[in-house]
């Protein structure tokens, strides 16, 4: 049979962001790809050397769009580190608060468009339709949808009132049984799990020798998670499960991020509910004491780690970003090869590309 | 005659029907996800358009294959819609038209995988290769599921088979697994949802249409809506027939309320289901559905005979 | 795992309940919209407040806020929303309470050409 | 040859058929998405219009795969220089008549990405844009009146 080369990207529907894969198939059967990056970098490293410790922290909100509350916040964690600030309880608990939202928020986008990869279109409708709830509340939360601008060095600029807290916690009470029939759907429809399983296989030694992250290691037995190992204050008081399965297969995937979303949404309440009394930030002063520091912190998509380094300015000498889609981008030529043109897709959406994160 | 070819039930009706159906299958399914869906006129508004598009061709393309293709397709569904019944009405009607109307039925395929075969994309060749692939899975339990009807009857004439379902009941009825069979396979041959694979967005854009814009894709577009219709006429004549205790007004209605409620079928089956690979269909085809087929032929052989 | 013949139609409940609640859309573009009270949109300015400090223009990180200076005490402050990162920043940077977001979104514009807002023109 | 004669009345089959026509464009717009270097914040937010809090599709515009196919090009992000190329070939894919939305603050002027060593800056830098919707990321709200605005202009 003849080899013919078919391009994805970097403008196809299945991604949503540019990025060039070109696969090499024989018939329905891809044998090899290759992958090109950069259509989206956007040099954002080199910039922060460039702006202001402030201005930085809008800056670091654009490196992905889906997740930019957490790198704000590993941002902000590392600087506050580098000034020796102590962050008022109240601010380091909405801060948690958001990034458990956007968790959610994150889970279930992304579960949309793992389905819609697969055409089922209606899982996709109703989970971006549950998702709204969530968006609903982190926009009366910080006024964004989307970008949140929550974090500032010191703490969070944000507060809320007694009602407003019972108000999203009444959100969240409508919102638990609609994710939890999404996970029954998931977990027992037989389309998807044709579509799915056994797809993207990683072993528990590849995800070791390729250092994955997040969902993708945990959906491979891996069992780690930073909020749990190596917990930053809000983390150390709350109690949560860390969901891993062992397949390690594109439906394992969905299903421990799907469980994680019901394990946020307790986490969320637990924040509500336990919230201490006092102010949300200190004020921070804008230069910054010469050091370097390693910042990190439980993206959506796994570890994500800041290093930052001060000499005495008020900008930062250099910032480096390592996103987690990076890590776990290396593992794409593994999962390509021998398998349908179909599976492309399930592969590639199943372990959450964020190009945006990747490229920076 | 002229009359009843360009305008009922011919020509002109068929379009009609195949706007009004592309309509309540995207309400529909909107309505499934919790959506509004588009207006009613949102077939018509996007025909128009196309057709007033720029047409543009790839290079290395053979203008006179690829405006010719969509053209013979169109004009075979519509031939075939000319042998359906409508209700009480039929146009044309002869022992053996089944045949013919699955013979027409089955040239959209063909013109199908040649539009993505002469193409230069590679999604294309793709698209095509898949349609294919996808009418040799699904054809042949379609062709038995038919088969069943015709055999009860003892006739290949699409009126007999009405009428032997006017003196007993409905065939759906005495087969339902023929009429399951019937519908999986009417979605394979309109490459619908859960069976669009030779189009499906997320792994070949758009199949063998990604390189036609305009004219030529509204007449493809036409084509499927219009074979839709045909397809579902086809089965509610065969399934679904009419008792002619009423009048030719009820038959009219009653015939046009089946077709929609098999429409609503198609529209909850894509709804419901993942798409499957093209290799799931294969064998979902031929280890599944064309057993099932041929037990229902052999069931009906000995009922009939 | 559920029952063979419920997992080949398991989505049908929810087809039905989504049915039955009817659409979840808004009717945006023919209903006006109402946004949160706190969404940030467009910068707006109490220029009575306003002493033209560059406080905001120093923090913006899109560089949406300009300060052309004419004297002492005369300067006009320009806000262009094509560039405006709509994170808030400048209000959390007045000292004076001058500037903020409203609640409103900018609507498009089919031309780049003269978007740039005066927020406050002060002579002397 | 000869140029041909204008007539000084309009003919009125042809301009209805124009009118026809000019309705159906107003009704059916089908939008092509391109990411030339966006941070995802706006593509989720356009990718939110077709679920069903903001269902587009009653609008009648759809989310098409293909640039042959599409009416309108929807960039979201900064212009990098990675992706120049190639925003420029799936415009000129595009068959006539089709309109260039540009989306978001970046993709309007280059945003918070201004100066940065890869960024060309806004979409206007390589293609003619005709609808400029400000945000960042746009609410979908904005996005729909963009593209109602942008409709209206089509008489």
């Amino acid at each position: 049979m003849s080899k013919i080369t078919v391009p994805i990207g970097p403008q196809h529907p299945l991604l949503k962001e540019p990025l060039a894969f070109s696969l090499t198939l024989e018939g329905e059967h891809v044998i090899e790809s290759a992958m090109r990056l950069g259509y989206v970098h956007r040099g954002i490293e080199r910039l922060s050397q460039e702006r202001t410790y402030v201005q930085n922290v809008h800056l670091f909100e654009r490196v992905c769009g889906i997740c930019s509350h957490i790198h704000t916040t590993t941002y902000c964690q590392g600087v506050e580190a580098l000034l020796g600030l102590e962050v008022p309880p109240r601010g380091l608990y909405l801060r948690a608060l958001l990034c458990e939202l956007e968790r959610i928020h994150s889970h279930l986008l992304w579960l949309g468009v793992q389905a819609r990869n697969i055409g089922f279109d209606t899982i996709f409708m109703y989970a971006w339709r549950d998702r709204e709830i969530v968006l609903d509340i982190m926009e009366d939360l910080s006024g964004g949808r989307v970008s949140h601008a929550v974090n500032i060095i010191g703490g969070v600029r944000i507060d809320l009132t007694t009602e407003h807290r019972d108000v999203i916690l009444r959100q969240l009470d409508t919102l638990e049984p609609q994710i939890e029939t999404l996970l029954d759907v998931v977990e027992n429809e037989r389309s998807f799990q044709a579509r799915t399983r056994n797809i993207g296989v990683l072993s528990l030694e590849q995800i070791r020798r390729y250092c994955v992250v997040g969902p993708v290691a945990r959906a491979s037995g891996l069992d780690m998670d930073l909020r749990r190992d190596a917990p930053t204050p809000p983390y150390d008081r709350l109690k949560f499960r860390v969901p891993v399965r062992y397949e390690g297969d594109a439906w394992a995937r969905t299903m421990v991020r799907m469980l994680e979303t019901v394990e946020s949404v307790h986490l969320c309440r637990q924040i509500l509910t336990t919230l201490p009394d006092g102010p949300t930030s200190v004020r921070a002063k804008r230069r910054v004491p010469p050091g370097e520091v390693v910042s990190r912190a439980e993206a959506p998509r796994g570890e994500v780690i800041y290093y930052i380094r001060s000499d005495g300015s008020d900008k930062p000498a250099r910032v480096k970003v390592r996103t987690p889609t990076l890590t776990n981008l290396i593992t794409l030529p593994d999962q390509l090869q021998n398998i349908s043109m179909a599976d492309v897709s399930v592969v590639l959406s199943g372990v959450d590309l964020c190009i945006a994160c990747a490229d920076r | 005659m002229l009359l009843k070819l360009l305008i009922f039930p011919g020509f002109l009706f068929l379009f009609l029907c195949a706007l009004f159906f592309d309509w309540v299958d995207r309400r529909m399914l909107a309505r499934f996800q919790g959506r509004v869906g588009p207006p009613w006129y949102q077939p018509v508004a996007d025909l128009i358009k196309l057709l007033a598009k720029e047409d543009i061709l790839p290079t290395g393309v053979n203008p006179l294959t690829a405006a010719v293709l969509p053209m013979v397709s169109l004009a075979a569904v519509l031939t075939a819609g000319l042998y359906i019944p409508f209700g009480a009405f039929s146009t044309a009607s002869f022992e053996g038209d089944l045949i013919v109307v699955l013979f027409l039925l089955s040239i959209p395929a063909l013109a199908y995988f040649l539009a993505g075969w002469i193409s230069t994309g590679v999604y294309s060749v793709l698209g095509g290769s898949r349609a294919l692939l996808q009418y040799f899975s699904y054809e042949v339990p379609f062709l038995m599921a038919l088969a069943g009807p015709a055999i009860l009857a003892g006739s290949w004439s699409i009126t007999h088979i009405v009428d032997y379902q006017s003196q007993t009941i409905w065939i759906a009825l005495m087969q339902p697994l023929g009429f399951v069979l019937a519908i999986i396979g009417l979605i394979g041959k309109l490459k619908r949802d859960p069976l669009d694979i030779p189009k499906a967005k997320s792994e070949v854009v758009a199949g063998s249409l990604t390189e036609f814009s305009g004219r030529k894709l509204a007449l493809w577009h036409l084509t499927m809506n219009m074979q839709t219709v045909v397809g579902i006429f086809l089965l509610v004549n065969l399934f679904m027939g009419q008792s002619s205790v009423f009048g030719p007004i009820p038959a009219f209605l009653s015939f046009g309320l089946k077709s929609v409620g098999i429409l609503l079928l198609l529209s909850t089956a894509s709804a419901l289901y993942a798409r499957l690979r093209i290799d799931q269909l294969a064998t979902l085809g031929w280890r599944v559905l064309a057993p099932l087929a041929l037990v229902q032929i052999l069931v009906a052989t000995w009922i009939g005979g | 795992m559920a029952s063979p013949l419920r997992s080949l139609a398991y989505l049908l409940p929810q087809l039905w309940r989504a049915l039955k609640e009817g659409p979840h859309t808004v009717k945006y573009p023919f209903d006006p919209v109402e946004l949160p009270a706190g969404y940030r949109g467009r910068v707006i300015i109490r220029a009575e407040n306003c002493r033209g400090c560059s406080m905001c223009v120093r923090d913006c990180p899109a560089f949406a806020l300009e300060l052309e200076r004419e004297g002492r005490d005369a300067y006009r402050l320009i806000y262009h929303p094509e560039r405006c990162a709509y994170c808030g920043q400048c209000e959390l940077s007045c000292n004076f309470d001058a500037i903020s977001l409203s609640n409103e979104f900018v609507p498009g514009k089919p031309d780049r050409k003269d978007l740039g807002v005066v927020l406050v023109n002060k002579e002397g | 040859m000869k140029p041909r004669m204008l007539s000084s009345t309009p003919n009125p089959l042809a301009t209805l058929t124009h009118r026809i026509v000019q309705w159906a464009r107003r009704k059916s717009p089908w939008i092509l998405h391109f990411n030339s270097g966006g941070c995802n914040g706006c593509d989720i937010e356009l990718l939110d219009l077709l679920t069903p809090r903001y269902d587009v599709e009653r609008l009648g515009i759809l989310k098409e795969a293909s640039p042959r196919h599409a009416d309108i090009l929807l960039c979201t992000g900064p212009v990098t220089r990675q992706s120049r190329d190639r925003l420029l070939r799936i415009y000129e894919q595009m068959p006539a008549p089709k309109w260039v939305v540009s989306m978001g603050s970046c993709s309007c002027s280059g945003g918070v990405f201004q100066g940065g060593h890869n960024i060309l800056g806004g979409v206007d830098q390589v293609l003619p844009v005709d609808m400029y919707i400000f945000g960042c990321p746009c609410r979908p709200e904005a996005i729909i009146d963009g593209l109602v605005r942008l409709l209206e202009q089509i008489k």
